[in-house]
């Protein structure tokens, strides 16, 4: 056990399982110049910087990952998948089906996301949806270091396309992280951060730390909030969100991405299909909204689900409206 | 029986040749009856795909497209298998999921088709990697099209390769038509194995309808990507014989540049050359076709009997 | 009012709305070899081939959306919309907000899709949820003739980004359709197919012929079903969809793209979260599985929705289910 | 006040070079003193801006990327309100919703920026293809990188350009430098000019850093595009004097490297120039330098006391 940050965790992560595993290899824009100890430790040959090229960036780690190697690359932020997603969709996503299982693909994409730096829509886009809606992957969006550790690592070792998207509000944070194998964290389980009977709030990334906020807030007025953090956004774990369904009657799924077609509208949907006796209340969705994200700090702040949207909207549940 | 095939003498590559024709045939034939699956016939490349399939080896690998067929089975691919696939029969190469647009045979070393045009092109790279990485022997072909050339994965294939040095002998089959639109007007160049010039690729364009002439570029393209690491551009300047696909009658095309092509037929030259250079006679190649409409029928019947899949193996083989 | 074809209409609606204003261009792989009487009419400057490259196809459309024309293009099958990202979503659906709305971009982007056709899953893929989840955009995806139409008409004369799918199934299906302006359907309305006060039954495309014949086989048990054809998915035309399930306090959505994060889950969410207390039952999603599409004939007719999968849905909810 | 400049005499140029300069030095003053936005800097390439945008019209249309400062100043954007954007308040080019990375400017003709490495290259066609349909005078610059020349969109956007002869200048802007890659582990070349012969497309290199002789090749190019009506590419050869961005501090950068191309500062070559070849004298000079900080200090002023967005801009500017 040990305290590092969210960034020294991924790299931790990455470190064990190219140790691990000489099939592990690592490439994308200037990796190899930001990572030199992995450089140094691994070889210019399993840590590549590439051109300025996502598509066949992607491209390459889906045809390496069906023929013998176990790729993982850097791509950056979200939005630049963009140029990316016939390898990733139509590819990886598809072509073991297509071939009858005669591939597989033992690959992760990384890619960065979350507003909070000003830096505009190009940048800050949560994309993740995109990923659950499209068959053949996997999607991971951890929240906190031991998390990222053991999820990325897991993610490595998964022989399927796994999306590892990591929130940039979330680098610095630091946590209690396990070494070696220990560390481990299965893809598909969410985690409780809090438990409580009242109400579930469902929360993945940066926003897990908004509900635990949250939760605080409502434990004040008397609200005994249970707090979700999923996780992985695919395969989502249902028992875990139907059993504290159940317990509560009452839910509220919040997230930065926009709320049409999101997390959210699977998690609410979700649950009114399969847990609708158990609900108590409307399911309540605290989002972003439907617009690009502004550069702006102000409009950046407003932007973003802060901890009072979650109280008020677990107040207005409770208040039965 | 899963065989790759790598002879190379004159008479090997007729009948592969003739072997494709009579699949591409018989399959127009099936689709014109009715109730059958529409294809991207091959029609007219035979010799393009022949000459440069029997240049590999057999630890060499292939990536190929939606117009395959001819490299399947010049590789050695069971037509029966191959029209079971074509059909959505659990004999089929990828048990019938596939259908005919991205036929891949890991046996027979043809991975990772795609019908996404390009798709080809970003895949390589990764599977020569895997070559370079694992250092196994063998090389990898990656057969892709003129308008393939057009999409952006065609540069930053081809760039990546360079920089990195992977063993790619990228094949580039020139047929002068992009489903409805003629190449003229999608480019300014006439041939495109010159753009390899800048990435500081080695490139050549041959006729691709004499089989002779691919064999003999293809082995010495593959010989240099062996030797140096490095990749490699081959231009098959050929011919789309057929419409883009089964219900394409081609009332688009210039009628002279088809007849013009037709005259250039790749069967017809190599008939022409075993007659006159390796001594076979008409009644030879009159048997050696009778051979191939035979094999044919037993292709047909064997995918015709064969099994649709079971509707349980909808959710299987998505995850590994 | 004549009776023509779905594929009919679309070429209508482009002749009718290419002469209406000549700022309207028509470009993709093959439209000018495909439409002819179009080049004739309109000139090659207007109904043009394009090289294969789907990026730059879409890139120019937008640039061009944005300085003055009005383009339409054609992309061909939804898939092939993986290389076309960038310009769609990072630029048409954000750049007029990122420039503080210096810019609009009047354009319009076609895209077949829809299985049937033993294609496979590389042209089959039903991608629209993709759209709606992504700010800035509007996406429309038809059921009928008069639909398509004056559908593709609305959408050429709006001065946002709008994707129009087909699904090829209905390519061939002939209906009346009203001639110049009065075929105009708004964007953002969604249909009553059938109305009926027991269950509402939400489809776009050909689910909607899917659930109309599913309402017969109902009415024969003795179930008045409504039929809501959503023609748009976004903007979603909530008020219709809020006053049907009101009425029926049951509900179905049926489409053929994936379930994760599709139209469903964002109607199943949007319902429970403003229309709970109406709620007689679960609100049931009938949508094919999370696969990519076989080619197969038997697998193929397997992966779509079906009458009776509508049929058995429903009297799972009126059994309590 | 927003006035396009076309002005192109030597001093002119100067003074835009100057404003450039000062104006990222301000930026990296206030950025280094905290509690201010990251920026990407022009340091070092205000030649290769200036030159090519004074050889523009105002009727004619620039696209630009993440590094945009000296392209926008060199146009005539008003630095109070480049910094006011880069701040995120109401006053800037883009009401604040921008931020740094994609600041267009459309009363300076400056259209349609993105930080998407492509994709001004992407968009550049279809600005284009409006002037050319719509029968408007003036061309259309594209401002990329040597990274950008990496991205598959720039095969595409050059090709398209060429087929339908779009009148576009690309200008690439080479600063050795791609982020945190060096453009010589991203291709075999060292030059991206010729890469344009593939698709027919004439082309010129020219020296980056002396602002005289990229006047004279932008006027050389402009002139021909208008002429023909058809695309080039100019590559300007410069180099990225600061860090990717505010805190990337370049220690991976080759000391002798930097050292190199800052003995070729373009300011201090343009100075020598001025000094010897047009009369001006080292007064002359600092007061020049003095007018562009006094400048810098309003647009500062201005910038700090305008008025962040009201919270209701969120949702407002999303459709039409
Ligand atoms: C990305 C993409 N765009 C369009 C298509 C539709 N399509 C299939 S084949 C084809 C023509 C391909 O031309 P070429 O690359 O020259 O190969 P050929 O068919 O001539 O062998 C087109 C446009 C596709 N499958 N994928
Ligand atoms: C598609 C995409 N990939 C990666 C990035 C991250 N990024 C921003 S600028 C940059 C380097 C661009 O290099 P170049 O094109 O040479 O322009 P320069 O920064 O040198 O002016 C990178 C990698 C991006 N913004 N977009
Ligand atoms: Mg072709
Ligand atoms: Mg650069």
């Amino acid at each position: 056990m040990s305290e590092i940050t969210v960034n020294d965790a991924i790299v931790q992560a990455l470190n064990e399982e190219m140790q691990r595993d000489a099939r592990v290899l690592l490439f994308g824009e200037g990796v190899a110049t930001l990572q030199p100890e992995l450089v140094k430790r691994f070889g210019a040959d399993r840590v590549r910087n590439t051109p300025l090229s996502e598509a066949i960036i992607a491209g390459t780690a889906v045809g390496a990952a069906a023929t013998g190697l176990r790729p993982v690359i850097d791509m950056l932020y979200a939005p630049f998948l963009a140029y990316a997603m016939d390898a990733i969709v139509n590819s990886a996503g598809k072509l073991r089906y297509m071939s009858g299982g005669q591939f597989e693909f033992p690959l992760v994409v990384l890619a960065k996301t979350g507003a909070g730096w000003g830096v505009g829509a190009q940048h800050s886009h949560n994309l993740e949806a995109w990923f659950v809606h499209s068959p053949g992957l996997k999607v991971v969006m951890p929240s906190n270091a031991a998390d990222f550790k053991g999820l990325l690592k897991s993610a490595i070792r998964d022989d399927n396309p796994v999306l590892f998207f990591s929130d940039m509000a979330l680098g610095y944070d630091s946590g209690r992280v396990a070494a070696g194998e220990e560390a481990l964290v299965p893809i598909g389980k969410a985690a409780i951060a809090r438990s409580g009977c009242d109400v579930t709030l469902v929360a993945y990334a940066k926003c897990v730390p908004t509900c635990l906020q949250a939760a605080e807030q409502l434990a004040a007025l008397g609200v005994d909030a249970e707090v979700i953090d999923l996780r992985t956004l695919k395969p989502l774990d249902e028992a875990t969100l139907l059993t504290s369904v159940r317990k509560t009657g009452r839910l509220v799924v919040v997230h930065e991405a926009g709320p049409l077609c999101g997390i959210g509208a699977e998690i609410a949907a979700l649950i009114s299909e399969q847990a609708f006796s158990a609900l108590k209340a409307p399911v309540r969705r605290v989002t972003s909204p439907d617009v690009p994200t502004p550069a702006s700090p102000v409009l950046e702040r407003a932007f973003l689900p802060q901890a009072p949207d979650v109280v008020a909207a677990v107040r207005g549940l409770l208040g039965g409206a | 029986m899963d065989f790759i095939r790598t002879e190379r003498d004159p008479l090997s590559l007729y009948q592969s040749m003739l072997l494709i024709r009579a699949y591409e045939k018989r399959l127009a034939a099936l689709f014109a009856a009715g109730n059958f699956p529409l294809t991207c016939s091959a029609q007219g490349q035979e010799a393009a795909a022949v000459g440069v399939v029997r240049a590999l080896n057999a630890d060499d690998r292939i990536l190929t497209n939606h117009r395959s067929s001819a490299h399947l089975l010049a590789r050695g691919a069971d037509p029966g298998r191959l029209i079971a696939e074509v059909m959505g029969k659990t004999t089929g190469y990828c048990g019938g999921k596939s259908g005919t647009l991205h036929i891949s045979a890991k046996a027979l070393g043809v991975v990772l088709t795609s019908t996404i045009v390009g798709g080809e092109l970003s895949l390589a790279t990764g599977v020569a990697l895997s070559k370079q990485m694992l250092k196994q022997a063998g090389i990898v072909a990656c057969f892709f099209g003129d308008g393939a050339a057009c999409e952006g994965i065609f540069h930053e294939s081809l760039n990546l390769a360079s920089v990195w040095e992977l063993p790619v002998l990228y094949v580039c089959e020139n047929n002068q038509w992009q489903a409805f639109v003629h190449r003229r007007e999608t480019m300014i160049a006439d041939r495109i194995a010159p753009w390899a010039g800048n990435y500081a690729i080695d490139y050549a364009s041959v006729d691709g309808n004499d089989v002779n002439a691919v064999l003999t570029a293809a082995e010495a393209a593959v010989e240099r990507i062996r030797r140096t690491g490095k990749p490699y551009l081959l231009e098959t300047c050929t011919y789309r014989q057929k419409g883009h696909f089964s219900l394409d009658d081609q009332g688009y095309v210039d009628a002279d540049e088809l007849t013009r092509w037709k005259a250039l037929d790749p069967l017809r030259r190599m008939e022409a050359y075993l007659l006159e250079s390796a001594g076979l006679s008409a009644d030879d190649l009159a048997a050696l076709r009778a051979q191939a409409e035979a094999g044919l029928d037993d292709a047909v019947a064997f995918a015709q009997q064969s099994p649709y899949p079971d509707s349980s193996a909808l959710t299987a083989d998505v995850y590994a």
